[in-house]
């Protein structure tokens, strides 16, 4: 029996299953990762417990020793939901794709979102159907090839991010399947009370490999990402000289170079993770004209569902007396 | 209803009150209810909302009506037509017209057949003049200005002085019944506690009704008065479909020592329910409005698998949507218990209305071999108990439950024995803790999984909707291993036969000529209708089957005693078909899909046919 | 037979249902609103469509004289898409409520827009759910007491506006059921050539009267409402002297009076609607602080869904001996 | 198979390639099936791909398969069990010795039989020498070396020489089977004529095995030869079910002049119809894929209404989504169809395994009274057939038509005989134009509402889900009118009846002791084992149901026909329990629920057995 009290490393982590991913497949690394933060988390190993749609990404439970549920496609966040409704005590983590969480199940995302039930959505996202072999996903840029587009997808994509933001959430964030910051970004959306939604990049070795290179290239990519900190400002570039700015009188901003053209660090905008605007405005930036957004973009807490929910307990258990009398009775004798 | 011509006896007597939406037809109904019970007569009502929220007043599609059915004896059903029919309108007059029995009372307000309101509902001519209304009784009165004179003092307003003319119309109708105004007079004054002026008006009117009839000379009416029925001594109080189900899982909560997840996502007419667990956090129950059904049975299984019983509920178009849901309880073993009120389909269908045609989607409406329990509530207090029978199937046998009512159920009414505390259940559902040698699917003697709880030290582990191994739960493809598990998954549903009451025969000999086999809300219908056969010397039993899957095991033998099985079903031959295909039995169909309740009369004249072929 | 050459007067609009909503619903206004703007866009008749979903709103096509498909709850985008896959020439109006669109068919909403198929949305949010008698909506505030809330909602509830932007939306605007100018709005609408969202606040005079009188109150609307066009100042008020105002280096608004303070019409933002934050940040106003945005608040076209489908068909009909003669065939003789 | 000293005939082989999932294995099956077909013989095919979806090298879960059956007859399934196992290594080795017949040979890369590859097998010790392989022929050969060798001269990276290994065990099995290896090559230079170095290299390889074959001392092996079968002259071809299925829509909706909207999410295994069709939009197909299995079901309706035929296609659990959306097709009366490709369930189940088990979800998966059209396909080219039905009844009976697949139909393949495109079919869907008393729920003489499409000047009508006045259209909430519309859905349903063929006994007397009954992918096994057991000189006959719903009108007098009536399912008796309830038959069951085809084996026991019993 693994009693609360034993010191956990990652390993502990682990379950008895083969993993059963393809061989280079981005889902590793992210699994490493959440195994290397949980233990760090101070949380009972018995009350995890994860929970997953359908799809590759969603296999993630078998894989840990935690308790886990690997539902159905695109259901995860209502299944999660009654988790917490029914024990809020519970620390849940939701694994999800792009299909899984954006396309079938994304209205209960925005739903979660929206209700804020605390809890950690993982959306791994390849900007393709992985397990059912490779077609393309809301997430897709347009004009993918693939089996069900084989002229080139006609679908405008959704933004993980800006979808968040639109139904209200209150913490999102941005990283990388091999990103060292990986385990901070988790541990950042642990700490937040509220649901918490990171996307993680995920490259799908089988089907949609290198989709992300252009951001996480390594010789390039401290040009093309930038790690934003609350606070501090928004620059990026191998010699962190490069910068945000705001265009004067407008909702725009620019990449501009400190020490060019008169630019000093005061120009560059400082990074508000309270700043709704701002954060739609980050999550908005693309590849090539901008960097992409990486870490903790928004995060404004509010009150979770389950603690406004069980706030409106009245007493401890009335007698069921008191229920069955209720309204007009009347005595026979 | 025999009348004779001082106040006398009558056995059972219908009444239905009708009005505009407006007019307040369902708090009359239910004042009127209340009395009776308070009389000691038996009961049973039935209220018909209009379809839309709020109509245009006097228009036919915006008639509220109550109906009730009550005697000195056991009464079952709110009545195929109707004795006494209180139309407020002519709208009411026109919507309700056919559901009168010929030579039955007509009780209009004759101030409001005005030629607007008579064109409003349709009419060319006053019905009350031209001939319409010649094969009954009418008592034609002005009510409104009765009414207005009756609250004259009070100085209210015309608008307000008139919504009291219910309450006129109320006194009216309890003194033709003599029915004790003291219980109306103390709603009265509680209801209006704030507006004392409101709450002296309607006392008056009511007053004034009860005098209008002591002291009028009414053509040809006269008192009647309805002997109280047998029943047991006890604390009573009306109960509907709805609060019968409701309190029936808060009490099965309580006995399996578990708390309740109700999650649900609105619709006609399985709202009630929802509505009335939301104000019960108190008791153990979360209740939780989600974005959609689906997501209603998600949450319900997520809450299931944390620990506490996940319910949903939900009527047709919104159970279909549930379907894979459900198939993931299955496939999990979680308890779980899914809520259908029934209401006429297909698709959207006619939500107000009655149907028993989703059985066989109880049954089948999933993908793979999916067997899950099926239970049917009859009548309101019966939804009580199969509400407890359900939380105790669905957490003893880590199972779905699937059930069902109906639009009729759900708002029907009727008298209620209050249990006593003491009497309540008790069935503990255990939860697992032992780690030695767990797996998530080991089954115990009975093929029951464990209910292995997360944040349980040791229980770790993972569950899903791919197939599992048998001696594992792990993932498993195994050709064999995969025929064990659906075998498995059936004989536990099966196994639930052994812990249910045995099949009875419900009225009539157990074994003979004729059996009339039904389910759910027909019960009382059905009931009445084999009493009127066997009061006119008929062969004919009946046999009610409260549980659907697994079928009760004596349940061929029963059926098998009889040389005709008569399947009566608000359905095109669900059950039926079931019964057919089981047992082999050459039953027939007693099939009416109309939308509203099988008719008595319809019914015993098909015995009387069936009975007659026989011969 | 209605040719199609007739000149058409909004009566022509009206079918000869009875119209069964309540008395003094805000549904009324917008019936009127819509048999009053088609006439005058130049469709034949027989080509007009509109899809509803379920709730009181969803009623809707009855009540118009053209082709309708009253169809089920939440599903009318997906059955709207796939008339206009079918066929592009149709003219489709969407009709539906902020529980048909936002709780039950957010999803299906949410990729409607994505896509951007040619098509108006108009969905009346009264913040409730009508048709099922009362319970709170995705829309209500928090705190609605409600048959299923009859302790206060604990959701925090979403904003049509913002949901449309975080999906991608080409087009938003937003209206009030009795305004004048929504003939206006719904013409822009229609105008745009893609997936145009106009949310209409809408009174529920039973289950939810007066949720919008803090704005629609003819007394102090002026104060209000911002009425937002393009290339204009975003001026409000009586007296028009009410303006936003950038806060400068921050991506914040706030009110300002004109000739106050030393604040000139310069000073004033100027509306542009093909700015995706500048629109986010209008959609998110809420009164008492900010006047509500309205009138069309984005509108940024790119190509449709049906568009960029046809397109594909690279010949017409070959026979189908082509088709059935791939791969690799052998005679046998 | 018979085996003969010198290369002699034998009737029928059944053989199994195996190999790890980059071995080639598919396409080594492909070209082998390609060749054995140009050599005149009957045949029948089935892949059998691991459920991940790129495991790693040499593990058991990466075993990717091909099974080809050939003859020179009627070949109807790719075979119970295997003549000739091909395994590339010890995993393929593992996972398919189960199915090789006792005395079956094994063809072996002695090469891969590594200490590591043994182990990533889960072997302990190398099967090839501790006897496990002892109750068969062992034909043990370096095929590693021996293809390194052939291609030698060509200079490729070691990895890229082993890449030619399928090439080699082909042109080995070709020699073994003696066939054209002439279609191969001109394959390969096709395939890679823009590496010639690779196209050499496989030629080399090919030819190589060949050679082996030819000179090498195999010890007890010799070559085989099996006859042509007798074909009737034409052009063919290799189609999948899925082929089928994707080819007879479009033909189907050419018959019915009209165009395809195709709307479906993916799923397994009903994707590959998806994405056949993705690429036919010059074939008047416009596929959708929409963001679930709701939108694709209600875009496909929102296309029948639009003029269109809507088709969804799913699986299990996506077609449980679609439910509701059925209905309101059904309430509304528009042509649709619903292609099923089941798997093995409950819930998320084993998606890549075969089942039946989702015919009473297709008939009753749906709230209220709805009925639909239901058919299943038999083999390959039944689905091109049952395509173009489904087109037919749906367009010309305005209804949803479900049509049933399966995981392992959608795979297998066989050659089919092109139809000669004068032979195509003709059947124009009508639509209506005509506005004089037009109302959209007129029915003609055989119950069918008119197709009136938006566009058409005139017929501005509105539809949905709520229920129909029969004379108007319009809403009504009228109880004879409910059951008057039931009626009427369930007779255009049942006059479906009239317009299919009547129901055939597919071998076997007319009449006679027993008849066994089957529909869908089981068609080949059942008729072989039922073949086999007339062999056995059994009076047995088989009765293949292809229209489901409605039920063909002479099924009833077909079955009675018979003493006894076997059901063979790969389910748990749906099928069965639907003939029961029907005709009061004392059918019995044959049910296999393991996720694979039914065994020939086993049924023909099953068939000795209940013909014992009936002694
Ligand atoms: C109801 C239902 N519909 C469809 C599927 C098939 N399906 C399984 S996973 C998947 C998409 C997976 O994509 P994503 O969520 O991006 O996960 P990935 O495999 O890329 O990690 C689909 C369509 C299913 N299992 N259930
Ligand atoms: C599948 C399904 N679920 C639930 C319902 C019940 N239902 C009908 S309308 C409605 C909500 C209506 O709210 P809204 O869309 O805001 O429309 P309104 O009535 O307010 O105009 C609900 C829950 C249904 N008809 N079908
Ligand atoms: S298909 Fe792609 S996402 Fe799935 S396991 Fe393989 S590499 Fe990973
Ligand atoms: S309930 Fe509300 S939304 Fe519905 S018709 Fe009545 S006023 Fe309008
Ligand atoms: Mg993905
Ligand atoms: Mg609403």
């Amino acid at each position: 029996m693994t009693g609360s009290t034993v010191e956990l490393k990652a390993k502990d982590f682990a379950s008895d299953q083969e993993v059963r991913w393809c061989p280079g497949c981005g889902d590793y690394a992210i699994l490493k990762a959440v195994q290397r933060t949980l233990p760090g988390l101070g949380v009972p190993k018995e009350n995890f417990v994860f929970v997953s749609g359908i799809g590759c990404s969603s296999r993630f439970p078998y894989y840990m020793s935690t308790y886990g549920f690997h539902t159905i496609h695109g259901r995860g966040p209502a299944i999660a939901t009654g988790v917490k409704v029914a024990n809020p005590e519970l620390d849940v983590w939701l694994i999800t794709g792009d299909g899984d969480a954006l396309s079938i199940g994304g209205n209960h995302l925005i739903h979660l979102l929206r209700r804020n039930v605390n809890l950690q959505v993982l959306l791994f996202n390849n900007e393709i159907y992985g397990l059912t072999k490779g077609q393309y996903s809301p997430t897709s840029k347009r004009g993918t090839r693939s089996p069900t587009s084989p002229r080139g997808s006609v679908e405008h994509p959704l933004s993980a991010g800006w979808l968040a933001m639109g139904a209200g959430a209150h913490f999102v964030a941005r990283s990388i399947d091999t990103a060292k910051e990986l385990t901070t970004v988790l541990t950042r959306a642990h700490e937040h009370k509220g649901t918490s939604l990171v996307e993680i990049l995920q490259n799908c070795i089988v089907f949609n490999d290198g989709v992300f290179e252009a951001v996480t290239d390594r010789a390039t990519a401290a040009d093309r990402q930038i790690h934003v900190e609350h606070g501090k400002p928004l620059v990026f570039g191998k010699e962190k000289n490069l910068g945000l700015k705001l265009k004067a009188g407008s909702l725009t901003v620019e990449v501009v170079t400190i020490g060019g053209n008169g630019i000093t660090t005061d120009d560059i905008m400082v990074h508000n993770e309270k700043d709704k605007v701002l954060a739609a405005l980050l999550l908005g930036m693309e590849a090539p004209e901008f960097p992409v957004a990486l870490g903790v973009i928004y995060c404004d807490p509010a009150p979770t569902y389950e603690q406004m929910l069980y706030e409106q307990v009245r007493e401890e258990s009335p007698t069921l007396d008191s229920l069955l009398n209720r309204g007009q009775t009347w005595e026979v004798v | 209803m025999t009348t004779q011509k001082q106040r006398e006896t009558v056995e059972t007597v219908v009444i239905r009150f009708a009005g505009d939406s407006g007019d307040g037809m369902q708090l009359t109904g239910n004042q009127f209810t209340v009395s009776t019970a308070l009389s000691g007569n038996d009961l049973a009502t039935f209220p018909d909302y209009p379809a839309e929220i709020r109509a245009p007043v006097g228009t036919t599609f915006g008639v509220s009506s109550f109906q009730i059915h009550f005697g000195s004896h056991d009464i079952l059903t709110p009545g195929d037509s109707v004795d006494v029919l209180v139309a407020m309108n002519p709208a009411a007059l026109k919507v309700n017209l056919d559901t009168l029995k010929v030579g039955g009372l007509i009780v209009a307000d004759a101030d409001s057949f005005t030629d607007r309101n008579l064109s409003k509902a349709g009419y060319d001519s006053n019905p009350l003049v031209d001939g319409t209304v010649a094969p009954y009784q009418l008592l034609e009165l002005e009510v409104s200005r009765f009414t207005l004179e009756a609250v004259a003092e009070l100085k209210l307003s015309k608008k307000d002085g008139l919504r009291c003319k219910n309450f006129w119309t109320l006194g009216l109708l309890m003194w033709m019944f003599d029915r004790p105004r003291d219980p109306v007079h103390e709603w009265i004054n509680k209801k209006f506690a704030k507006r004392e002026d409101l709450a002296r008006a309607n006392t008056a009117a009511l007053n004034a009704g009860h005098i209008y009839g002591e002291t009028a000379e009414l053509s040809g009416v006269t008192g009647y008065s309805v002997a109280p029925a047998e029943v047991a001594p006890g604390t009573y109080k009306t109960i509907t479909g709805t609060e019968g189900l409701a309190q029936g899982l808060v009490v099965g909560a309580r006995a399996a020592e578990t708390e309740v997840v109700f999650a649900s996502y609105p619709i006609t007419p399985a709202s009630p329910v929802l509505h009335y667990l939301a104000d019960l956090k108190e008791y153990g129950v979360m209740t939780f409005q989600a974005e959609d059904e689906i997501a209603a049975a998600c949450v319900a299984i997520g809450a299931s698998f944390a620990g506490k019983l996940g319910i949903t509920s939900s009527s047709g178009p919104g159970i279909a949507l549930k379907g894979e849901a459900i198939g993931l309880a299955v496939s999990t073993e979680l308890p779980m218990i899914i809520i259908n009120a029934q209401r006429a389909g297909p698709s959207t269908g006619m939500p107000t209305k009655a149907e028993q045609a989703d059985l066989l989607q109880a049954l089948h409406g999933r993908n793979g071999e999916s067997p899950i329990a099926v239970l049917a509530a009859a009548t309101p207090s019966d939804s009580f108990e199969v509400a407890i029978e359900a939380v105790r199937i669905a957490t003893h046998y880590m199972t779905p439950v699937m059930l069902m009512t109906d639009s009729y159920l759900v708002n029907a009414a009727e008298p209620w024995l209050l249990p006593n505390a003491d009497d309540l259940p008790s069935f503990p559902a255990p939860k697992a803790t032992e780690t030695e040698g767990f797996h998530p699917f080991k089954r115990d003697e009975r093929g029951v999984r464990p209910w292995a709880v997360p944040g349980t030290p040791g229980l770790e582990h993972r569950i899903g909707g791919l197939e599992k191994g048998f001696d594992s739960g792990n993932i498993s493809y195994d050709p064999t291993n995969h025929q064990q598990m659906t075998d498995a998954r059936a004989a536990k549903i099966e196994a639930i036969a052994d812990d249910i009451p045995k099949q009875t025969v419900d009225s009539g000999p157990q074994t003979g000529k004729l059996v009339v086999v039904g389910w759910g809300s027909t019960h009382g219908s059905i009931k009445t209708a084999v009493a009127r056969a066997q009061e006119e010397g008929l062969e004919v039993s009946h046999v009610h089957i409260r549980y659907l899957s697994p079928l009760p095991r004596n349940l061929e033998a029963v059926l098998k005693g009889f040389d005709k099985v008569l399947v009566s079903e608000m359905n095109s031959g669900q059950l039926l078909s079931m019964l057919r295909a089981r047992y082999l039995i050459p039953a027939v169909g007693h099939n009416r899909v109309t939308g509203q309740l099988i008719r008595v009369d319809d019914l015993v004249n098909q015995i009387r046919n069936v009975l007659e072929e026989t011969k």
